[in-house]
């Protein structure tokens, strides 16, 4: 099993989900993240004085897959998520040993 | 006398003070109805449109207004209501250019102070429905319209012995002349700048729910407040029966319309929504808001349990017919404001706290009564609607109306302002709050 | 005797719009203090409260409670306020059936609009008690019957002619009347209720933090501006030596409580904290409520000290005797209901500021008047605790009074309403926000 | 004349009831403008100084500024407000020792609660100033001298008959009496305390944004709503002419101000900030004050249009200059209750209200009432700066006065009140909220 | 050592903590997420338009643990978590390469 | 690739965001978490009671960088994170087994 890790633009959420429901994903986690990469930062002004908020939002969602799916979900969220400008984000694959469903006791990949 | 201008004057501007008030009222309801990422920019908006009105109305729209002149217009004594007056003299003892506005034995700057804070709630209801996408630059612009020419000709029309008062029609406190003319306003700049972005998306309606309901409870208490002083202090003296009258007429048709919003909601929707709640306070309100020197307590009731079944049916409808209006405005300020202005005509029971209406409908005075109103209302759509339409298509060519798609994704506050309302909390993420939401 | 009456209309419409107005002190301090996830219910309680009041009063608690009658209720002219009645005309002149509160020469709806929003009050006190586990629809109804038959009949029993009124007891603005009787109606409901899931567990008290402090400062500086309404223009006229007293006892109190509550929570507690601060202020106005008018300065300053105290330790007490509170209402409304009616028999002044109580007990009157007090509280405590506990039994037989578990954990928004208060907010989440937290 | 007392009582008590409301009005806006970590200190600094103040002004505060005495200070009457006194009655037939407020014919406690909650408001803007780093109980303590004897002295000067009113100075509404005073004793205390950790960092100004806009609004709605008892109360009696003329004149320079401190931030800083806005308004609101019953609406419009600009560029000279206010009260109420105070020396009008002050510079009365003011201002700072530094220094040799570096980074809500004010809310953690920022 | 990461209900934070206390689990982290399985969504309205959000609160649970001790914590995890309905959640288990004491700069497993 | 995990005190995110820029980290996720660990919570009161939050607040961060960087930039963050009393955080290193672009579909180290 494989953990994808997406770093994604807030905006790209909506679609990312709707093209992991087509690739049939059973499950995702999401949190909200700020980032710091390329992408530069927002000025804001408080009473007279600007500032940059160097971090920007982004999306981390985090999905467990077996191990021949990665390809195919990782290439489904890259459809998804592009717009080709700086700041789209990254995907990160780490490799997961075991999974659990709590509900049942399940463990390795039936318990996705 | 002496007493009776003191005592008068001190109801008129405790009573417009309470009206001023409600500028903070209609802030807390819109912001708490809008998204996060655009709450600066309508807390500016609804700070900005008094200050804005203050001027406006000052410069040219109270001589337009009360300004002797023909039936359409004011004509003497156009700017900075700086024509002759010896206020507080009235009727025959009278001698300047505010002639309409000499029934009531208060001071001149008295009678601006309480008719520029109705000139501001006119103003302000655009405010809410244009939410979410307006340039902040084009709206201030469309307020000096709205406060100089607009409004102004309006209340001319009906309460600066225009025409309309001259045919008979009646507006005790302003469901046409405040409302309905904030209405009309606002669905002219709706229907210029489009709906919100993601609101109405492959033939789905994507609720945009508010960010803060505290507020916007807030809010409607302040207006509830409020409008104890834009109904009761309509008399613009302090005539005990007719005050008492009032006040209770006036509570008494927002008491009727929060449980019949509430019911039918709970009826149509499965559960009580708050938001259906607290527009049909606010619809009972301005239904009441012309009839309420000329109705019964018992008709009060009818009117405001009416109100707040209209103002469920039209929050959805609006949205069926794809005209997003974030704050349910012309659902409360349009809609009830006709259906308030028509009232007169149905239920007016002659003299009831002694002005001289003539009864309506349904107390055997015919239709004679409501044709007059319904003639207000009819010619109020026709000009407000056409000169707003006309204001936002100069704005629209010339400042653009309509903020930038990225701005309006990253939200007006940083877009406009550069300001964000709640630096410190964690929020669900711009552009996220309705996207993860999908209709069931 | 025409400008008597106008200037007393005037103050009794004013005041009644401060006191109206304390309906947003009320939603603010409750939803402040309690959970994000109950808030949207708690702001729709305590909204469609004043609305069920306004009509439930004027349908029936009206009559029942200034109608005149025999010593217990009232008999005549009990629905919609609907009786004979030639107001303002006082005294002698009078004609009508409401001639217990014919002493005030202000039009019906005049009287009637100031005693409505009393009402209004006693009824919103409930809400606070109850708040996180109450069934909306149950609430609704409870408020029907407070305001329709519980309030008014304490109501007569001191203010319309009743036995009470007769045998000597004072409660100038209802520290009794509204504020024990509210606190009686709420008690019997939390017995009935019980604690919310996780407030006493395993022998612990586990504090439920409110969401919302800056609210519930607000909501209080509501009720102390709104408090200049209720005790000032209980007079329901403008006397200027009694209103301008009784501004400054009313706010005397006030501050002395705000004192002595953050002193003694400091000392208790370690810390000042600002809960205890805010509920010691309106300790102190609930306390000051009874005697403001028949105390000098001096005693406001001592009653408020003591008010101040009481409430902390009857918040911490209640929590003792494991009666859960969440807002701190029993120990503001109730305990110190019960304090201010009996300082009326210590401190009271004869004709302080006109009125003829007599003196009490510190002033050489003897324990008369204070044993008439305290002949008050009991039968008040007696008649309002058991037909409120009747009535939360006939609820709890019917509809039931208590949501589910299940949605008292995910939070009362969801499941009565359909809604969240701030949607776009990141929250600890429902159930969390107490469970990482242990005693230390 | 018995109804003018009624009327003129009524008056004073209302629009006392609005000022007091300021006092709401001032902790949103401090709250607004802090951060979430301190944000229950400061909601507690502004609800306690009320309390505070109604103590200290009442047991010494009022004697030593209205009792009969010399030039300088009260003697007579000092305590309690419990010196002779036969009011309402005025001008001969006034028999007691606070005559020099015996031109208004109201009850003395009228007096007493009017004079008050100006006094709270003095006290009150010093809070704003030393917030987020100020030991809670040193506020306390600093409260009760304000209140006792620097605002008094002051009062006394000016209001109490002492030498400046005889010098010819003006102030109707306290520009000087209330905001100057308030200004410079936050000076004192913001140069004993030194900046908030963080704020100047290796020559950088580190901007910490207020943690919420929406309260900070609503704050400043409110403190204008109060505004309109503030100056058209200053009255003291229900004169139509004169509270009508100086409702208009006390609007129209907010509203000049709004419009030009948005358009000078919109062309300094690039877009329109609306903490800067809403600054505007207040500056334009305190510098009406003074002048707001003795010059012209068009005079009001150029007042407030400089009050904006003013407030702007001194909100940015403070920081360049190293003094952190927090949320701009130095430049709203200092620098323009200084400019309101010279206003009446320019743009007088002599008995424009009834009031001879005689002419301003500009209306031909030469520099003679201009140099009048400048004493004022003068005297004032003198005063107030010294008194206040030395009670400063007193505190910080004895109790301290600043909070430990650690406290200050972690919150004073957890150090100084155990409370958080958002518990539920998941925030940017603290010392984080402006550590992620950089300026650009 | 090993990442123990558990998603669990909210409302069974406190009971999870608790049993890790008694086995002695030396730190944690705690995040919020957002989560999607089988498990359905609420229905909320907003004036007039119901929708749902399918996205539900979840808690994310990360431990490090010495090897020997990855069964006997996600047993108490597994214990504490369960309700038997959908949606109690998953446990995914990690290899972890070092940790790190920053106070001390100790590595390995005495850092735990 | 490896994925380096820093738990850290709220405050010292300022000093550590300052050493990660010189020492030319690319890029970071930070999240806001709630920790655990050998440190005491704070005492917090609610009108009349006393209760202590054990769970305090912490700043997660993640960088993933090229194998060679890891000892690197540890060090860095432990020099910037470090007060030397209870509390100071852990830092946890991961492999990664892959990392993708998405504004390019770069893989492996020039995703970075
Ligand atoms: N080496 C890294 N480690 C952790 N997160 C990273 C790293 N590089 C980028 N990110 C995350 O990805 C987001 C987007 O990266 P950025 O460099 O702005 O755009 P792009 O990927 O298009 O070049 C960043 O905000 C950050 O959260
Ligand atoms: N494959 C997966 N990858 C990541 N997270 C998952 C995965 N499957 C489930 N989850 C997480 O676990 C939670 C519970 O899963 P769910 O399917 O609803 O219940 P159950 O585990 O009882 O079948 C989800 O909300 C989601 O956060
Ligand atoms: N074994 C662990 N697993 C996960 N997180 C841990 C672990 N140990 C510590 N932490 C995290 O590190 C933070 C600091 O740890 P703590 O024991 O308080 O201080 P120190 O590292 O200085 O001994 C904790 O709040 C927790 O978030």
């Amino acid at each position: 099993m494989k953990k994808i890790e997406a770093i994604i633009r807030p905006e790209k959420l909506d679609g990312v989900r709707r093209v992991l429901e087509s690739a049939h994903c059973a499950g995702l986690m999401i949190s909200e993240i700020e980032g710091h990469g390329k992408q530069k930062g927002v000025v804001q002004q408080w009473r007279g004085e600007k500032y940059k908020v160097e971090l920007l939002p982004k999306i981390k969602i985090e999905i467990i897959v077996r191990d021949q799916d990665v390809e195919r979900i990782a290439e489904a969220i890259i459809g998804a998520a592009k717009t080709g400008e700086v700041g789209d984000g990254k995907i990160f694959i780490y490799h997961v040993e075991n999974a659990i469903r709590i509900r049942t006791g399940e463990r390795g990949e039936v318990a996705l | 006398m002496e007493f009776k201008v003191a005592l008068d004057t001190m109801w008129v501007l405790v009573t417009a003070m309470l009206v001023f008030f409600m500028n903070l009222g209609f802030a807390m309801v819109e912001a708490g109805f809008a998204r996060m990422k655009n709450c600066v920019n309508i807390l500016s908006k609804n700070f900005i449109v008094f200050a804005v009105s203050s001027l406006g109305f000052l410069v040219l729209g109270w001589g337009l207004m009360f300004g002797d002149g023909n039936a359409f217009v004011g004509l003497k004594g156009l700017f900075f209501a700086g024509g002759l007056d010896n206020s507080p003299a009235t009727g025959l003892a009278y001698q300047g250019v505010y002639s309409a506005i000499s029934w009531t034995g208060v001071p001149l700057w008295a009678k601006f102070f309480f008719q520029l804070v109705f000139c501001g709630t006119a103003a302000t209801i655009v405010s809410g429905v244009v939410a979410e996408r307006i340039k902040y630059k084009s709206f201030i612009f469309f307020t000096f319209a709205m406060t100089m020419f607009i409004y102004p000709v309006i209340g001319h029309w009906i309460w600066g012995g225009g025409w309309l008062a001259q045919k008979g029609m009646f507006d005790f406190a302003g469901s046409t002349v405040v409302h309905s003319v904030g209405g009309w306003a606002a669905l002219s700049g709706v229907l210029m700048l489009g709906p919100r972005f993601g609101k109405y998306h492959n033939g789905n309606i994507n609720p945009i729910p508010g960010h803060n309901l505290s507020l916007a409870t807030l809010g409607t208490f302040v207006l509830w407040f409020g409008w104890f002083g834009f109904n009761p202090g309509s008399t613009m003296a302090a005539d005990p029966l007719a005050i008492s009258h009032i006040a209770v007429t006036t509570n008494t048709a927002a008491a009727a319309a929060v449980m019949s919003s509430t019911i039918i909601s709970w009826m149509l929707l499965g559960k009580p929504d708050l938001g259906m709640t607290l527009n049909g306070c606010l619809a009972g309100l301005v239904a009441i808001n012309a009839p309420c020197a000329f109705v019964s307590v018992g008709s009060a009731i009818l009117i405001g349990l009416i109100a707040g079944i209209l103002v469920v049916l039209a929050v959805i409808g609006f949205d069926r017919i794809r005209i997003d209006d974030p704050v349910g405005a012309l659902s409360v300020h349009l809609v009830n404001g006709i259906f308030g202005t028509l009232c007169i005509g149905i239920f007016a029971q002659d003299k009831i706290t002694g002005v001289a209406t003539g009864n309506g409908l349904l107390f055997g005075g015919g239709a004679k009564l409501l044709l007059a109103q319904l003639t207000g209302v009819v010619s109020t759509a026709a000009y407000t609607f056409i000169v707003s339409l006309l204001t936002w298509a100069v704005l629209k060519a010339t400042l653009g109306i309509r903020v930038s798609l990225q701005e309006e994704i990253e939200g007006l506050d940083i877009g406009e302002h550069g300001n964000s309302a709640y630096p410190e909390f964690l929020g669900r993420k711009p552009g996220y709050s309705f996207l993860g939401t999908k209709n069931s």
